[in-house]
């Protein structure tokens, strides 16, 4: 067993790259779902992130946030969803330029 | 398990067992108004028995602080739970114990709605009241300081009269806007005491830690030594006047001081009987303790730089003060108003920087919470037959409710220091002390002891025209006058005016020590300074009782950014 | 360029692409179908990662529950339809888009440039643990027990909160 | 016969200092019972625990009087200056309260001239007690009446019995917190309450004056004590002049009488002691430091005299006893004439050797007293209700009091307030009986003709009026006419134009009470029953009101013993009062210290026989005068409408010269309209409309402006997030690069 030769760097940049393409879907797409999903890249980004400064450092308490991360994902997933359902079910749509009942 | 053993507990016990008392009431059912305030009762009756307890196994020739426990609570942060109590405190507490169960008897009637909400409240406030009082780490005392201010804030906002959402967020905004200044100047004390690692938000260990820095300032005012002043001398001349001030402000809001006190006649005026004995009795009091236990002593040097001006606005608060109460038609805030003299003279006390008159401040402290709850108290019982705050609706009360009438005078003499009742021996050490000032303008006691006219003058005529002249409106002709309950309230507080009045040197014997270590603490910033030993001044610092063995260091930040 | 170096190319290579889609896909189905391609390249980096339990976890939550769930949801409000023409971008979506570009700069030039890591874990020893179930689920069960629990906890209060809000009527 | 008996205490003094607290506590419980359970006791019982109580007092009050004044052993001449060292019963219950370097005790005594208070209070007290039990007979608020009556015997003998000033104000505030109550007796009439108030309020302007003073006697004595250079303090502080004391405990405080008096005597230039004149030295250290001691006395005993004067109505506070006549007739007699409105000149008696120590103060305490006896004399002209005019009467015989005071007079101060006491008493004990019997009728006009129905009450008022008058064989012609004499002889330094000055007004004012007080008696008993009389015959009082009466008249005349000169001889052959030699004791030291001080320089005693020869005959002629014209002149003219002149100057007098209106324009208004324009301008308007209203509105504004930001966008506020978190990093690598 031994560790690859592909540095922590390459990990990071490619954590980075996922997060922000997460990012990016998340502020410009309208279809709620697709935020969602965008938001599980970025949270994958950051598991990327942990687990690389996990082999970094030989600690594997990086693997427990990640384990952490994934279950928060699930969580938030879950109810993320009964969320769009219900606004479906009263609007009609699931697009977020629609839902504006916060608004001033 | 002795009395020696229980001895660490006490103070535990004093503050948490009215929360007890809360948890207990949750569980009541809502429709049993009687058994909630037995309960209510029982819980505060209880914890008036622990204070008196407290109050006598204190020594006042022990240590500075006794009864003090001090377990680990949040090591990474410096925070401990750290309780004790001195000389002030210790009688304070008392205070509040007394109090709570003259609360509860006093608005046995009074409210119909919500009664086990209010009660709750009340349980509440008299923790927190006790917590703050007896807290020695400026974290503990902040979160009791603040947690003081919902219940209150509810108990004027639900069972207040007419205007009370108005009053009870005028009180809010005020004195939340004051403590969340003192907020940042305690973590900034907290991050300029010690080195990082060190830190600690423990009264004591913050105060000795400024220790020298402060006499080093204290020195270079008199012009010796500015060259060489350490870092963090230098760090307190910067920023210590702003600390004090942040301090300051928080604790002159909750006195209140004149020009912060616009909030005290309307949150009195609306409150409800309970809320305003309380308000009056026990929380106006947490500001000049704060000014004792933490303000002045932490920054002595800034307050001595301040002094001129809170002198000043004690005195003008005394003299307006009784101006104001001149110009009143509503008996609470006449009364109100009158807490703003009285106060004053508190305030006077504590910034004459001698012992007769940080004495007689404490004690006025002790006065003013007996005597204004009381004349609140009393009133309350009139208000709860009348309905009516005015003046000018009442007349002749005296006639129809003479045992009333007694107690209300005796409490109104006590109001306006008449010798031989406990008002008197605390204005009189307090401008005695004043005058002892040898820095103070002789002509600040002397216009506070217009107080002596001013005084009678209002209190007497409110007097005059609630109880004496005919019964010129029939709903006064029949009046009843106190029953059982009520004439055991109003017979507490007036053996108690009496006994403090002819026999205060039991008291004052416990409120020495602290006195004395107040002041040294605050001559530290006058030019007397270099008289001042350290060890008069030095809090001793018990060590953190079961703490754990120290944590291996937490991984300094991995990424260290390069040079 | 050895061949873990190149497995690794290809697999970020892989993963951004898909990710991409993720983003740029007009149908919601493809945007989950892509989701699933990046949630199996990125167990793969994992996996080189010497992450092997969470490479597990990553196929069997996220590949399997999650995305099971997002398809049923698509599913269920018959989300397929393309819907009217896209509307000109508002403001804050351009604004949010040049941030988000300008953040990955910005992140990119700090790694870029200090990426020298502290000189810890170059250890060669135990490393045939680590990353097992075997070590990791020592330390789940003994030092995180109770964030362990509580996090058992969360998901039950999500699994009631998700019946609660979908629910037309309890 | 033997005489031994006089000569030795009865009861044995030790014992006597260790409960002399029973003196007070005895009335206070009774105050208490009565108070307490009054109204469940029932009006025999009251009345029973309420005299008992105080005839108890007055009994304990006889023995510590003799003990004093009768035991040889009491006066011991040391051999350092060869005046009589005073002594005392004397008891210490220990600290009453202590803080800094202040501590004040619980302390009694009972000197000579304490012991005479004691007699007085207590003995017309009790007579006044007994009067008031058939006075007060049909009234339903009896147990107040002896409650409130016994809390101020307990408060008057706190008074006079403190043996420092701290506990003398207890019992100073205390008389006044009786009086007003006592004054606003029946408050159902507003009026009434309204006069107990005034009274309060202008005592209270004295006692703030008073407490002043005690605050700058307090840093005088502790700078003297604490400079560098006296005496051990602890040695100064220590000293006990008692023989019989009981438990003397921590050192007195400075407020001790004992203490005081020490401290005088290191003030004299040319003190055999210890050489230091301390009069015109700077006080060296503490808030005073650089003002000389004298100058600082000087200020103390000023404001002290405005104490005393609030106390015992003298100009400028006198305004409120005219006023608290509005109370039973026993109050008026009792407190505001017997007691405690002479507790300023017990006061200034007290603080006698360090008063001396400034001629200024005293030459003002002499033309205060001088003024106000003639001006109250002046405004008894046109009182009709006769109360009223025994209320001037007595504002005017205060006068006369200071006046002994301020001239260094001091023994004939006394023994004007005793006699004082007694007559006075009996005056308004009289009126009392006259009210009691004409159904509360109190114009002298609207009565007449007492003396054929009323016998026994307008002998002892004629007996009392001739005291007053200052007619021969009665009490009162030696004790004022002693008090003018020696104003005669006086010499103040500096001031030494005051005691002729004082001489003049004061003998003008005799002139003037003779007139008024026969013109009250010729008008009230002699003549016709007026038409205007409420009840057609007048009643004569039972024998519970007349005794107290004949008692009081009795002792009018017979303390003539008292101020008849030339009774003893002194040392040096020079005749001697039996008064002033009862009293040298106490102001034995105050005379010398005077002499030290050169201050107040004694003339050679001349005779007094030519002075009394011209007050006798001022007394004459007011009374002659008096009996002219309202026997004479007003009846020959009546029906016919007074000249105008005269009817102008009358209505000026009966409106008091009008200063009430005059405190009423410039204080008591201007403060009231100061209170509410500062609190609609400056707490309303001000603070809490412009300061706090100011804040929240301009919060609120920005607020609503604010809002607009609330898009309700969920993508709009994670594209600020964005900004942010680039924000962030910009900001992060900024620095980095900074660095």
């Amino acid at each position: 067993m031994q560790i690859s030769p592909v540095d922590t760097q390459n990990y990071l940049l490619l954590a980075a790259t996922l997060f922000c393409t997460g990012m990016l879907g998340v502020l410009v797409r309208r279809n709620a779902l697709v935020v969602f999903m965008s938001i599980e890249l970025m949270l994958n980004a950051a598991n990327l992130t942990f687990l690389a400064a996990a082999r970094e450092r030989l600690d594997a308490t990086g693997h427990l946030a990640a384990l952490f991360v994934i279950a928060v994902a699930a969580a938030e997933a879950a109810i993320g969803l009964a969320i769009v359902i219900a606004v479906f079910r009263n609007r009609g749509t699931v697009n977020v330029e629609d839902i504006r009942t916060m608004k001033y | 398990m002795n009395a020696a053993q229980l001895q660490p507990y006490l103070l535990t016990l004093v503050v948490f067992l009215p929360l007890l008392g809360a948890g207990l009431l949750l569980f009541l059912p809502r429709e049993e108004a009687g058994q909630v305030r037995a309960w209510t009762l029982l819980a505060m009756g209880v914890d008036l028995a622990l204070a008196a307890v407290a109050y006598l196994v204190f020594d006042p020739k022990g240590a500075e602080f006794q009864l003090e426990v001090r377990r680990a609570w949040s090591a990474e942060f410096g925070i401990s739970y750290h309780l004790g109590v001195d000389g002030l405190s210790v009688s304070l507490v008392l205070l509040t114990g007394f109090l709570g169960p003259v609360v509860v008897l006093s608005s046995w009637k009074f409210i119909h709605d919500r009664v086990k909400e209010f009660h709750i409240s009340l349980l509440l406030i008299q923790a927190a009241m006790m917590g703050t009082l007896v807290s020695l780490d400026l974290v503990l005392f902040y979160v009791f300081f603040e947690a003081m201010l919902i219940p209150m804030y509810l108990l004027i906002g639900v069972w207040g009269s007419e205007r009370r959402r108005e009053a009870a967020m005028k009180f809010f905004l005020y004195t939340l806007f004051g403590s969340l200044v003192m907020l940042v100047a305690i973590l900034a004390v907290y991050f300029i005491g010690q080195p990082a690692g060190a830190r600690s938000f423990d009264y004591g260990t913050i105060y000795n830690s400024l220790l020298s820095a402060n006499r080093q300032l204290a020195a270079c005012t008199q012009g010796v030594g500015c060259a060489t002043l350490s870092p963090l001398a230098l760090t307190l001349q910067a920023w210590g006047p702003l600390m004090f001030l942040a301090f300051a402000l928080a604790f002159a809001i909750k006195v209140p001081m004149v020009p912060l006190h616009t909030w005290l006649p309307e949150a009195h005026v609306e409150a409800p009987v309970a809320g305003s004995i309380i308000l009056a009795g026990v929380m106006l009091k947490m500001g000049t303790y704060g000014f004792w236990r933490f303000a002045i002593p932490l920054f002595p040097v800034a307050a001595y730089q301040f002094r001129p001006l809170f002198v000043a606005l004690a005195v003008v608060g005394i003299v307006y003060g009784a101006l104001m109460c001149l110009a009143q038609q509503d008996v609470k805030k006449l009364i109100a108003y009158s807490s703003v003299s009285h106060l004053g003279i508190c305030m006077l006390g504590i910034f004459a920087f001698t012992a007769e008159a940080a004495s007689g401040s404490a004690y006025q402290m002790l006065n003013h919470g007996v005597s204004s709850g009381a004349l609140f108290c009393l009133f309350g019982f009139l208000y709860e037959r009348r309905h009516t705050r005015r003046i000018s609706d009442y007349g002749g009360v005296a006639r129809v409710m003479p045992f009333f009438a007694a107690s209300f005078l005796v409490v109104t003499f006590s109001s306006i220091a008449v010798p031989g009742t406990n008002g008197f021996v605390g204005e009189f050490l307090v401008l005695l002390g004043t005058f002892k000032a040898s820095s103070l303008w002789l002509g600040y006691p002397v216009l506070a002891t217009t107080t002596v006219i001013l005084g009678a003058s209002y209190m007497l005529w409110m007097v005059q025209r609630v109880f004496f002249g005919p019964i010129d409106r029939p709903e006064n002709g029949g009046l009843r006058d106190l029953d059982l309950r009520e004439g055991l309230t109003a017979s507490a507080f007036m053996v108690l005016v009496l006994w403090m009045g002819l026999a205060p040197q039991p008291f004052l014997d416990r409120i020495a020590p602290a006195t004395d270590r107040f002041v040294a603490r605050a001559q530290l910033g006058t030019p007397d300074s270099a008289k001042v030993k350290d060890a008069d001044v030095r809090v001793t610092v018990p060590p953190i009782e079961g703490a754990p063995p120290a944590l291996p260091q937490p991984p300094v930040a991995a990424v260290a950014l390069p040079r | 360029m050895s061949t873990s170096q190149l497995v690794f190319f290809g697999l970020a290579f892989a993963t951004l692409f898909s990710a991409v889609l993720v983003i740029a896909a007009r149908n919601p189905i493809n945007s989950a179908m892509s989701l699933v391609a990046t949630f199996l390249f990125l167990a793969a980096i994992y996996a080189q990662l010497l992450a092997h339990t969470i490479a597990v976890l990553q196929v069997l939550v996220y590949a399997g529950a999650i995305m099971v769930l997002f398809l049923f949801v698509i599913m269920l409000l018959s989300l397929t339809h393309l819907g009217d023409p896209t509307p000109p971008p508002a403001l804050h979506q351009v604004v949010g888009g040049v941030a988000a570009v300008a953040v990955l700069a910005g992140l990119v030039v700090a790694i870029w440039r200090w990426h020298e890591m502290a000189p810890v874990g170059r250890a060669r020893e135990g490393l045939l643990r680590f990353g097992t179930l075997e070590q990791v689920g020592g330390l789940l069960y003994t030092r995180w027990l109770l964030p362990f629990e509580a996090v058992s906890l969360l998901l039950l209060v999500a699994m009631v909160g998700a019946v609660v809000v979908a629910k037309p009527r309890i | 016969m033997d005489t031994t008996w006089l000569t030795k205490a009865w009861a044995n003094p030790q014992a006597l200092s260790a409960n002399l607290w029973l003196i007070i506590a005895l009335p206070a419980f009774g105050a208490l019972v009565c108070g307490v359970f009054g109204r469940a006791l029932g009006r025999t019982y009251v009345n029973l625990v309420a005299c008992a109580s105080v005839l108890a007092s007055f009994c304990l009050s006889v023995f510590a009087f003799q003990a004093v004044a009768a035991d040889p052993s009491v006066i011991v001449t040391p051999a350092a200056n060869g005046v009589p060292m005073r002594f005392a019963l004397s008891g210490d219950w220990g600290v009453w309260f202590q803080a800094g370097s202040f501590s004040a005790h619980l302390g009694l005594w009972v000197d000579h001239l304490s012991a005479t208070m004691l007699m007085v209070v207590t003995g017309v007290g009790f007579l006044i007690h007994l009067y008031s039990t058939a006075y007060m007979e049909h009234d339903a608020g009896y147990w107040r009446f002896f409650a409130y009556l016994n809390l101020f015997m307990a408060s008057m003998l706190t008074l006079v019995l403190a043996d420092n000033l701290v506990l003398l104000f207890v019992g100073w505030e205390g008389v006044g917190l009786c009086s007003y109550l006592l004054i606003g007796f029946w408050y159902t009439d507003a009026a009434n309450a309204w006069a107990g108030r005034k009274a309060f309020i202008a005592n209270r302007v004295g006692d703030c004056a008073f407490l002043l003073a005690m605050m700058l006697l307090v840093l005088t004595v502790t700078a003297f004590a604490k400079a560098p250079g006296t005496e051990p303090p602890a040695v100064f502080f220590a000293q006990r002049r008692a023989v019989w004391t009981h438990a003397a405990t921590s050192e007195p405080g400075p407020l001790n009488f004992k203490v005081l008096e020490e401290f005088a005597q290191y003030m004299p230039a040319n003190l055999a002691m210890g050489s230091r004149g301390m009069l015109g030295t700077d006080i060296p250290i503490g808030p005073l430091a650089g003002h000389t001691y004298g100058h600082t006395l000087t200020l103390v005993f000023l404001l002290m005299l405005l104490g005393a004067a609030g106390k015992s109505a003298q100009l400028p506070l006198y305004v409120w006893l005219p006023d608290a006549m509005a109370g039973p007739t026993p109050v008026s007699a009792l407190i505001h004439a017997a007691t405690m409105v002479t507790a300023g000149v017990y006061l200034l008696c007290r603080m006698a050797p360090l008063l001396v120590m400034s001629p200024a103060a005293m030459a003002t305490v002499a033309v205060v007293g001088a003024l106000t006896a003639l001006y109250a004399a002046l405004i008894a002209f046109a009182q009709d209700d006769l109360k009223k005019v025994l209320a001037y009467s007595t504002i005017s015989q205060l006068g006369y009091m200071f006046l002994g005071v301020g001239v260094g007079f001091f023994w004939g101060a006394i023994l004007h307030l005793v006699t004082h006491a007694c007559f006075k008493g009996c005056l308004f004990l009289s009126a009392g009986s006259v009210m009691h019997g004409n159904d509360n009728e109190v114009n002298i006009k609207k009565l007449g003709g007492l003396r054929k129905e009323m016998p026994w009450t307008t002998a002892c008022f004629g007996i009392a009026t001739l005291a007053i008058t200052g007619i021969i064989p009665l009490s009162g012609f030696f004790s004022k006419d002693d008090i003018l004499h020696g104003a005669l002889h006086a010499r103040l330094v500096g001031y030494e134009w005051v005691g002729p000055t004082v001489f003049a007004i004061g003998s003008l004012g005799a002139l003037c009470t003779a007139f008024y007080m026969s013109r009250a008696y010729l008008l009230a008993f002699t003549g016709e029953r007026s038409k205007d009389a409420k009840v057609p015959h007048a009643h004569e009082s039972g024998w519970v009101i007349v005794a107290p009466l004949v008692i009081l008249a009795a002792l009018s005349i017979a303390l003539i013993s008292h101020g008849f000169p030339g009774l003893l001889k002194m040392p040096n052959g020079e005749p001697e009062t039996l008064m002033e030699a009862f009293l040298k004791p106490v102001f034995g030291v105050a005379d010398r210290l005077a002499i030290e001080a050169h201050s107040l320089l004694p003339e050679a005693e001349r005779s007094p026989w030519p002075g009394f020869g011209i007050a006798l005959l001022l007394a004459w002629a007011g009374g002659g005068a008096a009996w002219y014209l309202y026997k004479r002149v007003f009846p020959a003219r009546a029906g016919k409408p007074a000249p105008e002149v005269f009817a102008a100057v009358r209505a000026f007098t009966v409106h008091k010269f009008y200063v009430d209106e005059l405190y009423d324009a410039v204080l008591v208004r201007p403060i009231k309209l100061l209170s509410i324009g500062l609190f609609r301008v400056v707490d309303e308007g001000l603070i809490d409309t412009v300061l706090v209203g100011g804040t929240a509105w301009v919060t609120a504004r920005i607020g609503s402006l604010l809002r607009y930001l609330q898009t309700g966008d969920v993508q709009a506020y994670a594209a600020m997030m964005a900004v942010g978190l680039l924000a962030g990093v910009g900001y992060a690598i900024f620095e980095a690069l900074a660095k």
